[in-house]
């Protein structure tokens, strides 16, 4: 059994290592803790990142807990890593932007919002680990459904699809 | 007036819409329709360069445009007191494009998030570590490779020496014709290897078989191709007497 | 100009997203601090780090400054990154058939069967645990013989060397 401060430093080197998010669950499994406890430890360390003014911040999303930097340092962030090399074309990241305010979302139901076909660009978002087939559509032809990936949200920044930034108001609109 | 518009440059017919109601400076929710359908059919003349899967979904969306744009030209038809007020014929074009300027707009949103142009956070790459192993194989697996390999020593090992002078290949031909005569049906080739240790063993085995054979004490039948030779006893008159 | 906390939360930010060495002349450059006060800055957060006995900490190499988890908890880290599922390579699985069933063998007796070399194999299987030395042959050169260990038994979910499914016919009959 860990010692609080010990606790504290196994879950810092499993947040850290994981480098995504990581439920309240498997950290109690790992640490041998109870899930309370856990819980509890969690909180706290995430506090004392805060009142650090840490550049690290650990923020909790529905899919667990997640070590990210804070949003305040991004330039800083941003100049010290690596350009980004491969850029999304206009078409991907609007059939990307589509899959991830409306997923599950079929071929053809993408392809109804933007009136064009979204074969390759669905094609090389797959490919790129952005999106994955998360299931079968319980209609005519059992068509396959899309979703966003984990890597999605790293490579945009978000700790969960919560994070989205909210749709226009047109959609208000229309809804 | 007319505009001359590359259509490679262009997301969909949908964009190439929205596109003109912008520079028309039109309101979306009141196209002028004649207007933009005009536009619409002169960029589409620059089809040429456009690949075919892409000219159908620009054409079809140019039918949409006629379309309204007849009806819009018809007279309407009285309206019925009981009827709610008649649904305009721009109705379902509009809320398309207004659908699709939103994602537009988000996709938008998104790329400045990726480029880092609006406040985000980073993650980071997982720590390299000596990963966790979980290895994954089944009994099956390992019994039939046993077999495979097993067998296809058989026929891998062709005598190619003689073997030397410490064998004794008349033992073994009585270790065969005693295995043969427990086993009505035979003995599967591959099986009379299987106590063997050695290459030599088998080599000497497998000479047995040939003299027990060439002496037609035993024989090797095969009943279809490529499937298993069965050695057994030949039960010859004075075998049975 | 960051005041010195903001400096601190900056550098922090930056060597997390990271993930490899930075050098100090570059964290100033992109902090806009000099040299001096960037490695003061640095050195400061390191031991900070280390005080709190952080599951995260700031080593320095000559190709820079660089976070990792701290060694103290390198077991929890191991248990919380995601297991890789491998399996046995086919030269890798035949060899391990050919031990399981005929031992105590000797390599060349291994390779006699299989007809090629097999060094590699049995090195990866012995890396991996489930076949060890058992002794050695007395035979020319007393050559080492090999035979599966528990994690063998393990991985097949077997009680004993008994309980493998006899391979062949003739198994079957003189048992």
């Amino acid at each position: 059994m860990l010692v609080r401060e010990e606790l504290k430093g196994a879950i810092e080197a499993i947040l850290f290592a994981r480098a995504e998010a990581i439920h309240v669950e498997e950290i109690a499994r790992i640490t041998g803790v109870s899930r309370e406890d856990a819980q509890i430890i969690m909180t706290e360390l995430a506090q004392e990142y805060n009142e650090r003014k840490s550049g690290i911040e650990i923020v909790s999303s529905e899919t667990g807990f997640v070590m990210c930097t804070r949003p305040e340092y991004h330039e800083y962030v941003k100049e010290a890593s690596s350009p980004q090399v491969t850029r999304l074309s206009q078409a991907a990241l609007e059939t990307l932007a589509i899959i991830a305010y409306r997923q599950p979302i079929t071929r053809a139901e993408v392809e109804a919002v933007r009136g064009v076909r979204a074969d390759r660009a669905l094609q090389s978002l797959q490919k790129r680990g952005l999106i994955e087939e998360v299931g079968k559509k319980s209609a005519p032809g059992r068509p396959v459904m899309y979703g966003t990936t984990g890597e999605f949200l790293k490579l945009f920044g978000l700790t969960s699809l919560q994070d989205l930034p909210p749709a226009l108001e047109e959609e208000v609109h229309n809804g | 007036m007319s505009y001359s518009v590359k259509l490679e440059i262009y997301e969909g017919p949908l964009d190439l819409l929205l596109k003109l109601i912008e520079q028309n400076r039109v309101d979306i929710y009141d196209i002028p329709i004649a207007t933009i359908t005009d536009q619409y059919l002169d960029s589409l003349e620059e089809l040429a360069e456009v690949d075919l899967e892409l000219l159908a979904d620009f054409l079809l969306v140019a039918a949409t445009l006629i379309n309204i744009k007849t009806r819009m030209l018809l007279p309407r038809p009285r309206v019925d007191e009981t009827m709610e007020e008649e649904e305009d014929p721009r109705q379902d074009l509009v809320n398309r494009l207004v659908e699709y300027r939103s994602f537009k707009a988000l996709a938008q949103a998104l790329e400045q998030r990726y480029e880092g142009v609006l406040p985000r956070v980073y993650f980071r790459d997982p720590q390299e570590l000596e990963p966790q192993v979980e290895l994954h194989a089944t009994l099956a697996q390992l019994v039939r490779s046993f077999r495979n390999v097993w067998i296809e020593r058989e026929e891998t090992e062709i005598p190619v020496k003689i073997p030397e002078g410490d064998v004794d290949i008349r033992e073994q031909m009585q270790v065969i014709e005693e295995w043969c005569s427990k086993r009505r049906r035979g003995l599967k080739l591959q099986d009379l290897f299987v106590g063997a240790v050695s290459r030599r063993e088998a080599l000497v085995l497998f000479m047995a078989l040939l003299e027990l054979i060439r002496q037609g004490r035993v024989r090797a039948a095969q009943d279809e191709p490529f499937g298993p030779i069965l050695i057994s006893k030949t039960w010859s008159r004075e075998n049975v007497g």
